[in-house]
């Protein structure tokens, strides 16, 4: 079922395999491994399934050649079944989709909140690799949630968590405010929750950014609408997950609604009566 | 001098190029990303009376011939998808069909009266999605009667021109073409998807779709829509928007001889990008330059026997 | 020990991969071709009381999703076709499964009569041809009644099993598969042909088949082709020879799966070469043993849910 | 519509272009030419049709990489219509199909009868330009209907020409085994009625050859049957229309009897009653 993607690399229409190991991320979290070759580039994403009810987007947060992981936080009945797999256990993966992030010259500033932390680390790694000066800020609610320290701490870059109950005790843009306001940063990449990268884009003024988006997603293919965003359409599963500055400072929905399964406009925050 | 602008009931279009219902079209966004892409007319989400999420994932499956789907007319209602619609043409002069669903003469009408409120161009009747069998049964443009019964009351309540939307998974389609102008539709979409079909991940021994079976499009069903656009064509006098698999110039050109004034692209946008509907179209206008025709209305039409 | 030896209506195959009718098994050197490349089972071309030339060329085309082709149920009658198949079983011990084609009972009857008297293992009929429906109208295995009636006047006249070979170009194929079974027949192949389909020649504006329709095989049908034998084999007790668009030992295993207990390989011949009746044969044998099953027969179904 | 056959050569499912030049070949015979850079090895054919009835395999007379030929004999309505297409006239055209012939080093010998000698000009012109030994024979019942011959003249090499009125008036296998007899011959190829080939090969005793079939063909890919050969169901299409003696030699049906559109056996000499 292998084909080639655009790039050269191997893309599989779906592989239905084997989780290998599983890595708990405290208590609400867990890393599925695999053996798998396909190649990925950080910020891809794989449509998953277990066939018991629902098929998700989820970002990769490790892939070497031999081995690709996903990392899941516990959020509903969905990712709740995947954090409670063991190995032995199948996933049915298809992908990876959608654009990847593009590695900038320069320092780069990496901020995570929550399960958006997962595709920062695969960013993190080659960014490493290319000899470049990394700092990541990993933010959470609460200090239990903070995951995937330890693979960032073995990476041997300026690596911050923070939450409400520990760390610095901030929310992570207000640290990564701090960071930009004593480093010369190139490039700002973020993944996690809508509200935090519209809080983020607010301070960041000049600088280039490259924000992955999270939307409700039925295909992953880029024909059932349902993560298009407005007003021009642009499709987070195929122009995203990873859009640009320039990209996203035409979205008017940004920070405002995204859409649910009907296709229906959720407002992020309580709208004014009309 | 070549052009691709066309004219449609009475509405003159860019390009003879149709988004189908049910691809993109969920949003005022995603309605104009599919203009930009190059549809001449495209169409909304199926609407029904009130909103639907659809099935959960899986949701589609590619195999050798192209995906097999069933989304489950997910819509976010009649209303809400309604505003989607006129706040696209607030910002595009491109028409826009807006399709409705329902399983009734009577929620066709209501369906049809609220898309005749809004800045819909056209009103296509989905009498054919053959994903909701086990919710609603056989699809209703497997029955002449039905199909003749919908579409007139669809009529009556409508000031719009109103197009029927029929289905390949019927022996008698010219049959049920020729009743639905019978009973007084403008113009008919042919094909929805076809079967459904199954395909099973033999690793788990589960169907891969959640809902178990999906509508067939792509290049499969090619060669099908092509004959029956041509059988229905022989049989009706009104335009015939032509889908199923086009995915190449070549074949766009081979559905207008067959006798369709417009083409639906609908899997190609998965399976080429959304790029598609460009080199489609110019695949069709360096024919028309080639050959020595003016527009696609020009086309000759392919010869009929005594078939 | 994993094998690929199943049983059929009390026969025991090498393989559990069937040479469809229609391709090759023309003359005894090609039933023989089919045998060496690892077919079990073959049919011979459909056999009429007279000769048949078949339709001119060109009779078959590629496109995207596999071919159209409109042979024309060319063969060389039911005298000369049976000599063929005797010639063949002199050199072989593999079943042969003579298919016949007639329009009426009493010829089908007659068919099958004369089918007993050679060397044949199983008697297929043939009610589903799309390719001659000028010639003879709608395939008869359109019509319940019509299946019914012929199935029975076969198993009358016949000493041997008889297997009704269905049309995928019927919404209610369980009903007719159910009605094939109460008629007596032992066995049902599904699917035949798909449409037929058309494909236009743009340059020079034709339809490319002589015939101008061809039914539709290769990858396109598969889908189709599953769900129709998930559900037929819902409705019927009697085994079921499953094909349509298989080209893949995975493909294979799915028609297990949905409740095939032979598994029918055509067009793939053509698109990938003789060779492929022996991948899917490794495709088969290697996933019985990577999942620890002895046979196909041990295979597990899919689970059905309360369609 | 293009593909890469297996040797990685282009192949066309199936082109319908415009003939841009027309070679009349004695009164009887025709070349047609197009356009082409398909990728031809002596001996494949094409299907060719011209919508007006049948389609036919041919094989290829001429390819250089730019223009490509077939050369047809008016044998009856199809090959007629052929023979009296102008320059602009359509045909469709899809292939090359089958099996081409193997240069063997050493001095050639081919042997051509009819129409069979369009196939083997091909041949002659790959095997002059690897530089080995090259006689032609080219044999028909009257001279009128000799064809080709000045394109083997061009090659330089050792051409024949015979019939019943003119030439040698020889057979062309008498002429064969009188050039047997002198001659160190390699390797024998033919291409023409399958009784000539069957009066050649008893003449070769142990001469390795490859003769070029042709039989009644319907699908030109494997499919239909109709020119399966007995005993073991070889197909001319596509293990064909080039044999090698290791394989003519299992034949039965071969000088005996062919198949017609319906498949029933048309014997080539008239059977003993029985």
């Amino acid at each position: 079922m292998g084909e080639k993607n655009m790039a050269g690399g191997l893309r599989l229409e779906r592989v239905t395999q084997k989780i290998v190991k599983v890595e708990a991320q405290g208590p609400g979290a867990a890393t599925l491994f695999f053996e798998s070759a396909i190649d990925v580039r950080p910020g891809q994403f794989l449509m998953v399934t277990d066939y018991e009810g629902g098929e998700r987007p989820i970002s990769v947060s490790w892939a070497d050649g031999e081995l690709l992981a996903i990392t899941v936080k516990n959020m509903g009945p969905f990712s709740g079944r995947l954090c409670a797999k063991k190995p032995g256990d199948f996933l049915s993966l298809r992908g990876p989709f959608g654009t990847p992030f593009t590695p900038v010259p320069g320092h780069a500033l990496l901020v995570g909140g929550g399960c958006g932390i997962a595709p920062l680390h695969l960013l993190a790694r080659e960014l490493v690799s290319r000899g470049g000066a990394v700092t990541v800020v990993n933010g959470a609610r609460v200090s239990a949630d903070l995951i995937l320290g330890g693979w960032f701490r073995g990476l041997g870059l300026d690596y911050r968590e923070t939450s409400e109950d520990a760390g610095e005790r901030l929310t992570s843009v207000a640290l990564a405010e701090r960071i930009l306001s004593k480093e010369k940063i190139a490039c700002v990449y973020a993944a996690g929750p809508e509200l935090m990268m519209d809080a983020l884009r607010k301070i960041l003024k000049n600088l280039p950014y490259q924000f992955s988006f999270e939307r409700y997603m039925k295909c992953g293919v880029g024909i059932c609408g349902s993560c298009a965003c407005d007003p021009t359409g642009i499709r987070i599963c195929v122009e995203g997950p990873v859009l640009c500055r320039e990209q996203v400072e035409k979205l008017t929905d940004f920070g405002v609604y995204k859409r649910d399964a009907t296709g229906a406009r959720i407002h992020f925050r309580r709208q004014p009566a009309t | 001098m070549v052009s691709l602008r066309t004219r449609f009931l009475g509405r003159e279009l860019s390009s003879p190029l149709v988004l189908p219902a049910g691809i993109l079209g969920m949003s005022y966004g995603s309605l104009r990303f599919a203009c930009d892409a190059g549809f001449g007319l495209v169409t909304s989400k199926s609407l029904s009376l009130e909103p639907r999420r659809g099935h959960e994932g899986p949701i589609v499956a590619r195999f050798g011939g192209g995906i097999i789907n069933s989304l489950g007319l997910c819509n976010p209602g009649i209303a809400a998808g309604l505003k989607e619609v006129d706040e696209f043409s607030a910002v595009s002069g491109s028409p826009v069909m807006v399709s409705v669903f329902a399983v009734n003469r009577g929620d066709f009408e209501e369906l049809v009266r609220r898309a005749c409120d809004s800045s819909a161009a056209f009103i296509e009747l989905n009498l054919s999605c053959p994903n909701v069998m086990d919710e609603f049964g056989i699809p209703l443009a497997a029955s002449k009667e039905l199909v003749a019964d919908i579409v007139e009351g669809a009529k009556k309540a409508s000031r719009l021109p109103v197009i029927a939307k029929l289905s390949p998974n019927a022996l008698e389609l010219p049959a049920i073409a020729r009743a639905a102008q019978e009973a007084g539709a403008d113009a008919l979409s042919l094909i929805n998807t076809l079967g459904p079909g199954l395909l099973i991940d033999t690793a788990v021994r589960r169907p891969i779709l959640a809902p178990c079976f999906g509508g067939i499009s792509g290049p499969a069903v090619f060669p099908l829509a092509l004959k029956l656009v041509y059988e229905c064509t022989g049989r009706v006098s009104i335009p015939v928007i032509g889908m199923g698999g086009v995915s190449t110039g070549d074949e766009a050109v081979q559905m207008f001889m067959a006798g369709a004034s417009l083409v639906g692209v609908g899997t190609a946008v998965w399976l080429s990008g959304a790029g598609v509907v460009a080199e489609i179209a110019k695949g069709i206008w360096e024919y028309l330059e080639r050959e020595g025709f003016s527009s696609v209305m020009n086309l000759p039409k392919l010869e009929r026997g005594n078939g």
